[in-house]
């Protein structure tokens, strides 16, 4: 148990550590960084890597932004090697992802209770 | 605000935590099932024993379903896939007649580990069993 | 006489100035000088941008009441924001009612206004005339940057857009009040800077020829001025400024003149980052405390060198430069 | 002066980027929200019918859903000052993103202003999610199908 946390802390720290080494060394964007990461998870799940990270550091792979790109490909790869050429396609419209509509659920929730304030503490 | 949400933490690692003790078990390697056969529950429990990955192991054996819930080392987890498969037909091989299930799943680890403790009739044993099945089955 | 630089013999005074805050700006160390300071940045109304005219609106009348004056009297209302189209002070400036040119100079908007107003007052075109700038925290940042609640990490090189409105009332010569001797149009500079986290980097090139030129023009040096201050070059572009100064053969106890209403603004705290910065940020330091230095006597002759970076979040996305632009006014005191 | 001069001169007087001390603070805050994950992840499995493989998305909605309470009081921002790219990596990150778009355009109305920007942050994610992930399963399809490897 306490071995899971501290893998989960490991991994996505380390996830972390990459972006922010993007964003520092790399100066860019954080929306460039996080597509960049993002393709990296898809790419990783080409490979067969991601799903043995998940397996490996749980959280710390599944929270950060490349568990998006992993999921979004491995949601395609299923589907393309169950159904083909025509599933590479539609495989794409099957895939959904729990955090897209979290985050559409919860942002327009979000602009119904808050309004933006630029206090600072 | 900062103060609720740290509550909130906090609360969940106490579940958690609470969950952890009673999850325990003294022993590494543990079997149950529904009538007496000790011929069998040996044969599971050095099974499990030479698997060196493993850290726990629970086996659930009722009618003619066994159902294996394992815990792999922290530094072997990388290769829990793999190391299902292999259990997996280890099992089949030495049980060629049994519905066998083997899963590195936590939660079914923890499940099968729960079951032991409680004191079932078989016919809640068996739809426990099944339907962590049916859960190992899931997808995403 | 060089390029830009224009002299008022008539000596248009600053007879009054309206400074209106947001709550942040509470923390500013001019806060004493401030007319108004707001608890709530959106003033009562529903939207940011509302909230921005409603300062704007009550910073003109400040400065009109204390000259009990209302908005009647007013010959020209000249101003600007940040905001896109500049909205906030075109619906101001329909509340007010009068005359009314946009300007539009970025953060130099506080001067380059002044500078309209002066050269309307020495025409004899106008006996009172607004001038000023203003910027809004919340409504500019949405547009140049991202959202306000967005956590993205700022560079300790950011500056930190202010929430204030500042408007003079310019006026024909009189006695006792601060009047403007002289003004410089500065040319916009452009040296490559493309950081829009880093501002003063950008604008400090356009703050020094602006101060060259101005002096060049007069035939004056450093030392005719009790202080030479930018409107928001930041705690990282003002010794950047001092530095090109110091190349060009100013000593270090000239350099003491030279001042940023940005790097001051909210004193030492790390919050803030590099400073202040925003069209209103120069306007509030300038018509709040250097008129009250003025009026006190302690300064008697300053130049105010507001400076503006004129990018768009447009240009920054199709990877263009910033070019960057200072306009200076020379004010006296007897 | 030149604009080449004037970079170095810049740059010189410039504060340097702390590298050293951001990746850090990025690690830390990165690791302390993947840990948090995982104790979401863990409640899930011992309190419904989820195993570690299904327990993912509702920890990846809990998360949000903590990012919107976080966004909506002000406080995420100030994580991601402290944080960089250990706030904005997590899918917490994500979801500020699209939820701070959502509540700022709210003024826009919920046409036009929410629902019309709620992924001007995000969406690049999100489009350079799918093209990848559609360019992978085909790039592997082809491989699959002449035989270089198998699924």
């Amino acid at each position: 148990m306490i071995a899971s946390f501290i893998m989960a802390f490991v991994v996505g720290g380390l996830i972390c550590v990459i972006g922010q080494l993007l964003m520092d060394v790399g100066k860019l964007t954080p929306a460039h960084t996080l597509s960049i990461l993002v393709v990296t998870g898809a790419i990783l799940s080409g490979f067969g890597l991601y799903e043995p990270l998940i397996d490996f550091a749980g959280a710390g792979a599944t929270i950060p932004i490349t568990s998006f790109g992993n999921s979004l490909a491995h949601g395609a790869l299923a589907e393309a090697e169950k159904h083909g050429w025509i599933g590479v396609l539609t495989g794409m419209f099957e895939v959904t992802s729990s955090g897209i509509s979290a985050a559409i659920v919860f942002g327009f929730i979000g602009a119904l209770l808050f309004r933006s304030k630029g206090n600072i503490d | 605000m900062k103060k609720h949400v740290l509550r909130f933490v906090t609360l969940v690692c106490v579940i958690q935590l609470l969950v952890a003790c009673n999850g325990a078990q003294k022993e590494k390697f543990a079997t149950f099932h529904g009538e007496e056969d000790t011929e069998s529950q040996s044969k599971i429990e050095k099974l499990l024993k030479d698997e060196k990955s493993i850290q726990k192991g629970t086996a659930v054996f009722i009618d003619d379903i066994v159902l294996v819930g394992v815990e792999v080392k922290p530094f072997s987890k990388m290769r829990k896939a793999k190391i299902e498969k292999a259990l997996q037909k280890k099992f089949e091989k030495e049980f060629p007649d049994k519905e066998i299930l083997v899963s590195t799943d936590l939660k079914i680890a923890w499940e099968a580990q729960k079951l032991m403790k409680k004191e079932l009739s078989e016919e809640e044993l068996k739809k426990k069993v099944k339907k962590l099945q049916e859960l190992a089955k899931e997808e995403t | 006489m060089d390029k830009g630089v224009i002299y008022f013999p008539s000596k248009p005074s600053i007879l009054a100035a309206g400074v209106v805050v947001g709550p942040l700006e509470k923390r500013s160390v001019f806060v004493q000088n401030f007319d108004l300071v707001y608890d709530d940045e959106l003033a009562d109304q529903k939207t940011n941008e509302q909230g921005h005219q409603i300062m704007i609106e009550e910073a003109a009348q400040i400065a009109l009441q204390k000259k009990k004056l209302t908005k009647d009297s007013l010959d020209f209302f000249i101003g600007g924001d940040l905001v896109n189209q500049m909205t906030p002070t075109n619906f101001a400036a329909a509340t007010i009612a009068s005359p009314f040119i946009g300007m539009y100079s970025a953060c130099a908007t506080s001067t380059s206004s002044v500078i309209i107003a002066s050269l309307l007052t020495e025409l004899g075109g106008s006996q009172y005339a607004l001038a000023g700038a203003a910027s809004h925290h919340n409504a500019i940042e949405r547009q140049f940057r991202y959202p306000v609640d967005y956590g993205g990490q700022k560079p300790a090189t950011a500056q930190w857009t202010v929430t204030a409105a500042g408007y003079a009332l310019i006026g024909k010569h009189q006695e006792g009040e601060p009047c403007i001797e002289a003004a410089t149009i500065g040319k916009v500079a452009d040296f490559q800077q493309s950081d829009p986290f880093h501002m003063g980097a950008a604008m400090a090139p356009a703050a020094f020829s602006t101060i060259q030129q101005h002096l060049k023009g007069r035939g004056q040096t450093v030392q005719d001025y009790d202080v030479i201050m930018t409107g928001d070059l930041g705690k990282v572009g003002l010794p950047i400024l001092k530095e090109m100064l110091r190349q060009a053969g100013l000593t270090t106890k000239q350099l003491e003149t030279v001042r940023d209403g940005g790097a001051e603004y909210y004193g030492d705290n790390p919050l803030f980052l590099a400073g202040a910065s925003g069209a209103g940020c120069s306007a509030s330091v300038f018509f709040s405390e250097i008129l009250a230095e003025l009026k006190s006597g302690r300064m008697k002759r300053v130049l105010l060198v507001a400076t503006g970076a004129l990018l768009s979040p447009l240009s920054v996305q199709q990877n263009q430069s910033i070019p960057t632009v200072a306009h200076a006014i020379e004010v006296t005191m007897k | 002066m030149n604009p080449k001069d004037y970079e170095q001169l810049q740059t010189q007087l410039s504060p340097k980027t702390p590298i050293l001390k951001n990746v850090l603070k990025a690690f830390l805050v990165g690791g302390i929200i993947c840990t948090i994950g995982q104790a979401i992840t863990f409640f899930y499995m011992a309190n419904f019918d989820f195993t570690e493989r299904t327990a993912g998305n509702p920890t990846v909605s809990t998360m949000i859903f903590i990012a919107m309470l976080l966004t909506g009081f002000g406080l995420y921002k100030k994580l991601g000052q402290f944080g960089g790219a250990g706030s904005a990596v997590p899918v917490t990150g994500f979801g500020n993103a699209v939820i701070s778009a959502a509540i700022e355009h709210k003024t826009e109305g919920f046409v036009l202003g929410v629902g019309g920007n709620i992924f001007k942050l995000a969406g690049s994610v999100i489009v350079f999610g799918v093209v990848s992930a559609f360019l992978v399963a085909l790039i592997k399809l082809i491989l699959v199908t002449i035989g270089v490897t198998d699924w």
